[in-house]
């Protein structure tokens, strides 16, 4: 059976990926759909949605429009979930793929600076680290990627540990193949799976830990993602549901998305740990 | 005895970590614009130098950094943990003040949820591929994918604004004057909302992680065998498959404990829960950098001896750990 | 223009005082209200923050209190006389008050907390006592302090939250910031201090042994500290809350709350401080340094929508530097009106190269952020390329202190008198790094400084108002920050909480007249 | 062997199993019908994917998730179990049919203890009080012959031996005295010694209790000790029905012959010449010893792997080392190839010490020794094309590509996979194509010395002997020395000049093949020799 076949399987998983679909379209569409800045004051405050031919969605609290902004909001969001999961893969991998080869004092080095991470609590440290950079993409981006990678460092580190000893990772030691060969040839190839289904979920992670860092007054002012939508949108939640309601359903949605996505992608990589068995 | 000796071990190693966490956010902090003084100072409406310099010299921020880094570490090691620079208050006292409520709503939620999850893991793993099934791991799913503070606000809105049911913030009645059970009453009315919401985004990953290691468990060898006996498919489930599924959940859920304390900050903060994670988002706007690495290293704390807990709880259930099988 | 909010607010202080006059007050009763931020002490005097003050001004007093229109009452002093030159006052305490562990309150103690305590620990009371050369107790009920010259915002300065009473037998001799006492503080107010629960409540009770007969009617005070906006508009709502102090629930709620049955509100009560919303700009470098795009920044701001939409419509938008509430405003000048031509047209004439300038906003709250994004549109659309800093407390606090920022919003108390709440702000020898409320901007003008120093020792006042019109308009040109808007700061509170505001520090010592009509 | 009654226990007819849909074919099982007779032992023969399991799990009411019973009956006592409720099914579970698995590591709970699950099989028919159940289980631990059966009752699973622990599967299968027990290959996970104490057990309960077991295995050895009937299939189809003696005496079909045939030369080498060249390998005083690092509530331990091992191999010599689990064979190999870092000793290639070598003086000799695998599916690299994983090693070592990458042709084509192979995944291969690769990539590099860990033991018996012929050949063909590995004598005795016997990390005996086989010195030897299944029966001459 092909990937896609495996896949598409999982109905869910089909669900998810086209949700995804279509928020990346709505991502790509924005400045098309959308050319003005959706931080333009385009429109009297609190209009409600459809009350207006332009305004399918309304607008808030300043006029502007809603529906420009979950649609520029996709951007940011994705863009936040997905460079901030890169980093903590490249901080993650690295590490774990390391202290799962090489094992020993490496090892245990690596995992006791792991654990040193996991001891302070995440949603706290990712607070400290955005104030003390001060909120900004690129800070959101690093403080969520320093919060995110020591599951990937465990989950590549368990999996190097299980694959060192394969045989086949044995027979290429044997015929002399380097260390850095065997863990980028041999080893790293074959825990992608693995990889790619926790990232999917790490990204969906990321964009819950951003639009709670933004709940909170840490998002970056300069760019309209959804958890700002919401964080701006919440203390009108009585008067205007619909402006913390409409970004908050993309959240939801995207999460969902991305969650159905990794379970799918999880039965076609792993098929023989699918979970219909 | 061993265990003693063992835990002592990890404690030892524990407190290791906990001066490490100290120093590492010791020096994080430092690099955060802005001190306390100037905090105060700006809020005070109307300072001058002066007014700034008495208040640097009377935290010790005119120290050289080593000096100070030195100083609080030392008092750390007298289990000191210094004054609030804003409330003036030891930073002891605050934090105690203050944990019991964190330790009530999270320790409800912790347990609300791993029993809830686990039930509904249960459930949904009995029910595998049959619409109920599906509709629990769809709900689950929802929870899991919906901002934690978007529920705790709509829930605000639903049962205490719209439907009046229930309180929408704080710990209890002020001013009511209740006393003995009726101040249990009060206080537990006051929980169901935050405790709730906060349960149900880690219900979520309890009963999706059930069910996986049920549906795991299940294939494993020694349920054939207990079907062989002819033993009765409830008692199977509850026997055989759920007490070995409930290891990898025993491991989820002390990571998880540890953690509820930084998870909390976003409940406490919308229910005006007057708990520790919110008391450290004020430190850290306030830069109370003393509150805030009490608040640190009791969190931190907190998490080490949950997974002393855990490791406990772990070998109590797998006779493998405690036994010292390979 | 007026809103309807505007009208209806009206109304109900005018329903309001009609109430008040149609029914003897009652006693009895504990209103629970709301205080945002929790203060971080209850010592005025030591602290002064505005939540401080909120609640402290309950328990601790002044000599003097002040109408609405800024005159002087008295309060512990029964009466004052000042000398013709202008340089002697001479205040004439009450007899038989007592603090609130019983001990009498003398002479001593004024001197004690004017010549020792606030020296030593109070800068807004340290920049009017530059001006006292000797503070002296003649007997135990009358004080009389000279000055060095005319002041002539001098008995502005007597009020609770400045110039706080501190008792002496417990205080002196003492490390006052480690005094055992600062724990349960001590005054001679309406409220004693009763209990404060860190992050959840501060509980005043009354002072049976209050000097003015029958006064206060209230049991108590509850002051709630709820950190969510949201769950604070939820707790005025459900009816759990009576009274809603400025500045605790968003201003988007306001309309709606204030909409709601058996809800009144009022704007009284800030005149005395009456907060003035200013956008520093770096007179330094950069474009800012430049008049002509400081006046463009001027034009291109729509103060009037932020207004409407953010405030609500209330407040008002300045002329100028001097705002309504203060003294000797200089009403001839011509408004800077939203004009978004006439910006382009000075960006234009000074060359503007499209250099990107940040905007800092203001870290307390949604509505100021939102401000923030308004006005960053308003001067994209004239063609400043302009992005926002986004800080907390601390780092606007770190910014406006090192001079790091473009612009920068933030407000400032005017304290009735140019000389105590406006000059400070333009005086070049008021520029010092380290503070954000100083003459932050860097603004450096000789015949300013010369304007002001004269104006605040001139006497009397027709004297001092010319001066200060000449300044106005020198300011009005020159435009060293952004004047945005004198802010409207309402009480949202239940229609039965009686007599609420009864001074222009309101907001501050309203309780002792308070009743409920339950 | 055993006087088989007539009577009829179970009776399989016209039984049709289909898989579900993607699987390699539509029927498990088809057309199959045989009888268990009371007091028999019914042998159910084939190698995997036979479908011989399946059946059974159709008796028991296990057949995995989506796969039944689409056609036919199974008569048990009259009434036809594919008929049956699950209710009335599991009624019969334990109590009237006894099953034992093939993994005792994984077949029992972990969590509890080994008298708490024999208890349960009374407690799932509701048979005793609590206290009795405890009693009957311990009387079972005593007939299943546990050592020290009353700490064995309080015992969890992981205390005890794969053998105890099988005793201990067995013991529940018999609590309830059932009338048929099923045993799917109860003893292929099991050394040698071990087996044949199991089966002795198997077949003296059975004598005892006058119970009729079927018995599914894929080794004739084993059908050759126990079976008083055989059912052997192939492809889901039986291929041939009848008593034991004569189908393995004299097979009627082509595969039951060709299977028969395939059984390592029956235990007796042929005698082999011993070349008297200088040693290629010289192993002198080898230690290692393995240091479980002590964790969590876990004591430090330490396990002797190997000790004062000594040994030599000439040039063009195979040798072959065999034990029990933990005999330290597999660490002696993989200290030779150097995967393991021995403690102490001499590791002498034609006089060049490899043992105390490191990082890249390591990695620059390494060419010289090369390993086949045992496994065939762990051994190559999923997700590299078959032609780079034999190239890699001459890539490694400064061959260029396309070079290396024609040499990788002409091995496939050697091994007889033919060239085309090259570009290919191995997930397109079976095990015993898998394994020609693995061969292959070991000639890539042209290796003075090759060491095969269990190069065989993963592979059906058919294929075993086909690999082992190839191995035979190449050998012949490239005079290539060989250090053998195996658990299995009958594979030994077929392809080694000399032999090493190993228990406990040391070296019981050694000696030429024909010297260990027929004159054994040492007891543990002997008894190694014994416990080889069918080694006593009558079983038909190698074609």
């Amino acid at each position: 059976m092909s990937f896609f076949a495996r896949f598409a399987q999982n109905r869910g998983a089909l669900v998810g990926l086209i949700i995804l679909l279509v928020i990346i379209a709505m991502a790509i569409l924005a400045p098309l759909l959308f050319p003005e800045s959706p931080w333009r004051m385009v429109q009297r405050p609190f209009l409600p949605p459809l009350s207006q031919d332009g305004f399918p969605l309304g607008t808030d609290t300043m006029g502007r429009n809603v529906a420009s902004g979950l649609m520029h909001g996709a951007w940011v969001s994705l863009l936040i979930g997905l460079v901030s999961t890169s980093v903590a893969l490249l901080i993650g991998v690295p590490l774990g793929a390391i202290a799962g080869y090489y094992g020993g004092w490496i090892d245990d080095l690596l995992m006791r600076f792991t654990e040193f991470f996991q001891t302070i609590p995440n949603f706290a440290l990712a607070i400290v680290l955005v104030a003390i950079m001060q909120p900004s993409i690129s800070s959101i981006v690093l403080a969520i990627a320093i919060v995110s990678w020591p599951p990937v460092a465990r989950l590549v580190r368990a999996e190097f540990m299980s694959l060192r000893n394969r045989e086949y990772v044995e027979a290429a030691r044997l015929v002399g193949q380097s260390n850095t060969t065997i863990i980028l040839r041999q080893i790293l190839p074959n825990t992608l799976s693995p990889i790619i289904v926790l990232a999917s979920l790490m990204v969906a992670t990321a964009i819950l830990l951003e639009s709670a860092l933004s709940f909170l007054g840490l998002g970056d002012p300069n760019v309209m993602s959804w958890g700002y939508m919401i964080g701006a949108a919440r203390t009108v939640i009585r008067q205007a549901w619909w402006l913390s309601f409409f970004p908050g359903v993309a959240i939801l949605l995207t999460v969902l998305a991305l969650n159905l996505v990794g379970e799918g992608l999880d039965d076609a990589l792993n098929p023989k740990l699918s979970r219909e068995r | 005895m061993v265990y003693a000796r063992l835990i002592l071990m990890r404690l030892f190693k524990a407190v290791i970590v906990l001066f490490l966490i100290v120093i590492f956010n010791f020096l994080l902090i430092q690099l955060a614009p802005g001190d306390p003084a100037a905090i105060l100072a700006g809020q005070a409406g109307a300072a001058d130098q002066e007014f700034l310099n008495q208040l640097r010299e009377r935290f010790g921020l005119d120290q050289p950094m080593y000096v100070q880094l030195w100083r609080y570490v030392s008092g750390i090691a007298m289990l000191d943990f210094g004054y609030s620079y804003r409330l003036g208050v030891p930073v002891f006292d605050l934090i105690m003040a203050r944990l019991p409520a964190t330790l009530l709503l999270t320790g409800t939620a912790f347990v609300l949820s791993l029993v809830l999850g686990i039930v509904a893991g249960s459930m949904a793993a009995a029910r595998v591929k049959k619409p109920s099934g599906s509709l629990i791991m769809a709900l689950a799913l929802v929870f899991y994918a919906t901002p934690l503070f978007w529920v705790a606000l709509m829930s605000v809105v639903v049962f205490s604004v719209y439907l009046g049911w229930l309180p929408a913030y704080g710990l209890y009645t002020v001013g009511a004057g209740h006393t003995g059970f009726a101040l249990a009453l009060d206080i537990a009315k006051h929980l169901v909302l935050p405790a709730t919401t906060l349960a149900l985004f880690f219900m979520a990953i309890y009963t999706r992680m059930t069910r996986t290691s049920m549906l795991d468990a299940a294939q494993q060898d020694y349920v054939k065998t207990a079907r062989a006996k002819g033993l009765k498919p409830s008692i199977i489930q509850r026997r055989h498959v759920l007490r070995n599924a409930l290891l990898p959940i025993i491991t989820l859920a002390g990571l998880q404990a540890g953690q509820m304390v930084g998870g909390a900050i976003l409940t406490e903060t919308v229910f005006a829960w007057p708990g520790i994670g919110r008391l450290m988002f004020e430190a850290l706007e306030q830069r109370d950098y003393n509150l805030l690495l009490g608040i640190f290293f009791f969190s931190a704390a907190l998490v080490i001896v949950f997974n002393i807990i855990t490791d406990l709880v772990y070998s109590l259930a797998d006779p493998r750990i405690k036994k010292g099988a390979a | 223009m007026k809103t309807p909010l505007a009208l209806a607010i009206s109304a109900a202080a005018l329903a309001f005082a009609t109430a008040a006059l149609a029914d003897d007050p009652k006693s009895g009763g504990t209103v629970n209200t709301i205080i945002q931020p929790e203060p971080p002490g209850l010592v005025l005097g030591m602290v002064q923050n505005a939540p401080t003050r909120t609640v402290a001004g309950n328990i601790y007093e002044g000599l003097l209190r002040y109408t609405t229109d800024l005159e002087p009452m008295p309060q512990l002093a029964e009466s004052w006389d000042v000398s013709e030159d202008g340089r002697t006052y001479t205040f004439h305490l009450r007899e038989g008050v007592t603090w609130h562990d019983g001990e009498p309150f003398t002479a001593d103690d004024v001197v004690f907390s004017a010549d020792v305590f606030h020296r030593e620990l109070n800068p807004s009371a340290r920049a009017v006592l530059q001006h006292v050369e000797s503070i002296e107790a003649t007997d135990d009920h009358t004080v009389v302090f000279t000055l060095t010259q005319p002041f002539g915002p001098f008995l502005l300065s007597f009020e609770a939250g400045t110039f706080t009473m501190v008792p002496e037998h417990l205080y002196a001799g003492t490390d006052f910031r480690d005094n055992e006492h600062n724990d349960h503080p001590i005054g001679t107010g309406p409220f004693k201090f009763a209990n404060w629960e860190r992050g959840t409540v501060i509980e005043l009770v009354k002072n049976d042994d209050y000097y003015e007969e029958g006064l206060p009617y209230l049991d108590g005070v509850n002051w709630h500290i709820i950190p969510d906006g949201a769950s604070r508009a939820v707790s005025f709502e459900n009816e759990t809350i009576d009274v809603l102090p400025s500045g605790t629930v968003e201003n988007f709620d306001i309309p709606r709350l204030a909409a709601m049955d058996n809800v009144c509100m009022t704007e009284e009560g800030h005149e005395y401080f009456s907060p003035f919303a200013m956008l520093w700009m770096n007179n330094r470098e950069g474009p800012t340094a430049d008049k002509r795009f400081r006046q463009a920044v001027m034009y291109a701001m729509d103060r009037e929508f932020a207004k409407d939409v953010l405030w609500n419509g209330l407040g008002n938008v300045p002329l100028s530097a001097f705002g309504s509430n203060a003294r000797f405003q200089n009403d001839d000048l011509e408004p800077y009106d939203h004009n978004p031509d006439r910006a382009r047209e000075l960006l234009e004439e000074m060359g503007y190269d499209g250099e990107e300038i940040t905007i800092l906003p203001l870290p307390y709250g949604e509505t100021w952020t939102r401000w923030a994004e308004a006005v960053q549109q308003n001067l994209r659309e004239v063609g400043i390329n302009v992005s926002t800093q986004a800080t907390d407390v601390g780092g606007w606090n770190q910014r406006l202190g090192d001079w790091d920022y473009d612009l920068a919003f933030t407000y400032l108390f005017q304290y009735g008198d140019p000389a105590l709440g406006i000059s400070r702000t333009y005086l070049s020898d008021n520029i010092a790094k380290g503070s954000p409320w100083n003459n932050v901007e860097g603004y450096e003008n000789e015949r300013v400084d010369e304007l002001f120093n004269e104006a605040a020792t001139a006497f009397p006042d027709a004297e001092r108002e010319k001066l200060y019109r000449e300044v106005q308009e020198i300011l009005h040109e020159d435009v060293p920050v952004g004047w945005l808007m004198e802010l409207g700061f309402p009480t949202l509170y239940r229609c039965d909480v009686q007599n609420l505001v009864t001074s222009g520090v309101g907001v501050n010592d309203g309780f002792k007249d308070a009743w409920l009509d339950r | 062997m055993n006087e088989a009654s007539t009577e009829t226990v179970l009776s399989i007819r016209d039984l049709n199993i289909a898989l579900p849909k993607g699987a390699d074919r539509a029927l498990a099982v088809e057309d199959v019908s045989y009888d268990v007779k009371r007091g028999e032992i019914m042998c159910v023969v084939g190698e995997s994917g036979s479908g011989k399991s399946m059946a059974a799990n159709a008796v028991m009411g296990l057949l995995p998730k989506g796969v039944r019973a689409t056609q036919g009956e199974i008569l048990f006592e009259g009434q036809n179990l594919l008929a049956m409720t699950e209710k009335q099914h599991r009624a019969l579970r334990g109590l009237k049919i006894g099953m034992i698995f093939q993994e005792p590591m994984t077949a029992l709970n972990p969590l509890m203890r080994v008298g708490a699950q024999i208890a349960e099989v009374f407690e799932a028919h509701g048979q005793f009080n609590a206290k009795e159940r405890q009693t009957r289980a311990l009387e079972l631990l005593i007939e299943v012959g546990i050592p020290q059966p009353e700490k064995a009752i309080r015992a969890y699973p992981f205390e005890l031996s794969g053998g105890q622990r099988q005793r201990v599967m067995i013991a529940m299968a018999l609590a309830l005295e059932p009338i048929l027990l099923i045993a799917d290959e109860p003893t292929t996970a099991l050394d040698v010694t071990t087996q044949a104490q199991i089966l002795e057990l198997i077949r003296d309960l059975q004598q005892r209790r006058g119970m009729s077991v079927m018995f599914i295995t894929h080794d004739f050895g084993v059908v050759a000790e126990i079976a008083s009937r055989v059912c052997v299939m192939r492809h889901g189809k039986i291929v041939e029905l009848g008593d034991a003696k004569s189908v393995l005496q004299n097979p009627q079909d082509a595969y039951t012959q060709a299977l028969i045939a395939a059984i390592p030369s029956n235990a007796v080498p042929p005698h082999r010449e011993t070349s008297q060249v200088a040693p290629l390998l010289e192993i002198k005083q080898l230690n290692k010893v393995f240091r479980s690092r002590g964790g969590w509530l876990k004591p430090a331990r330490e396990v002797r792997a190997l000790e004062d091992v000594s040994l030599t191999l000439a040039r063009g010599e195979t040798v072959g080392i065999v034990g029990e689990s933990g005999s330290g064979k597999s660490t002696l190999g993989r200290c030779v190839v150097r995967l393991e870092h021995p403690d102490s000793g001499e590791l002498l290639l034609d006089g060049v010490n490899l043992s105390q070598l490191k990082g890249d003086a390591l990695r620059r000799e390494r060419h010289r020794v090369q390993m086949i695998f045992q496994d065939p599916y762990a051994s190559l690299n999923p997700r590299t094309k078959v032609g780079m994983a034999i190239a890699q090693g001459p890539i490694a070592n400064g061959t260029p590509k396309a070079a290396a990458l024609k040499q990788a042709g002409e091995l496939l084509d050697m091994v007889g996979l033919g060239a085309s192979a090259v570009e290919r995944f191995p997930h397109e291969f079976s095990g015993g194509q898998r394994q020609r690769i693995g061969i292959a990539r070991a000639l890539a590099l042209n290796p003075e010395l090759i060491v095969a860990d269990e190069a065989v033991s993963a592979l059906d018996v058919s294929i075993q002997a086909q690999v082992l012929e190839l191995l035979e050949e190449l050998k012949q063909r490239l005079s290539l020395s060989l250090l053998f590995i195996t658990h299995d004598l009958r594979v030994a005795a077929q392809i080694c000049d000399r032999i090493v016997v190993m228990q406990y990390g040391r070296i019981v005996e050694q000696g030429s093949a024909e010297q260990i086989f027929l004159a054994p010195k040492e007891a543990y030897t002997q008894d190694l020799l014994k416990a080889i299944p069918g080694r006593e029966a009558p079983v038909a001459a190698t074609a």
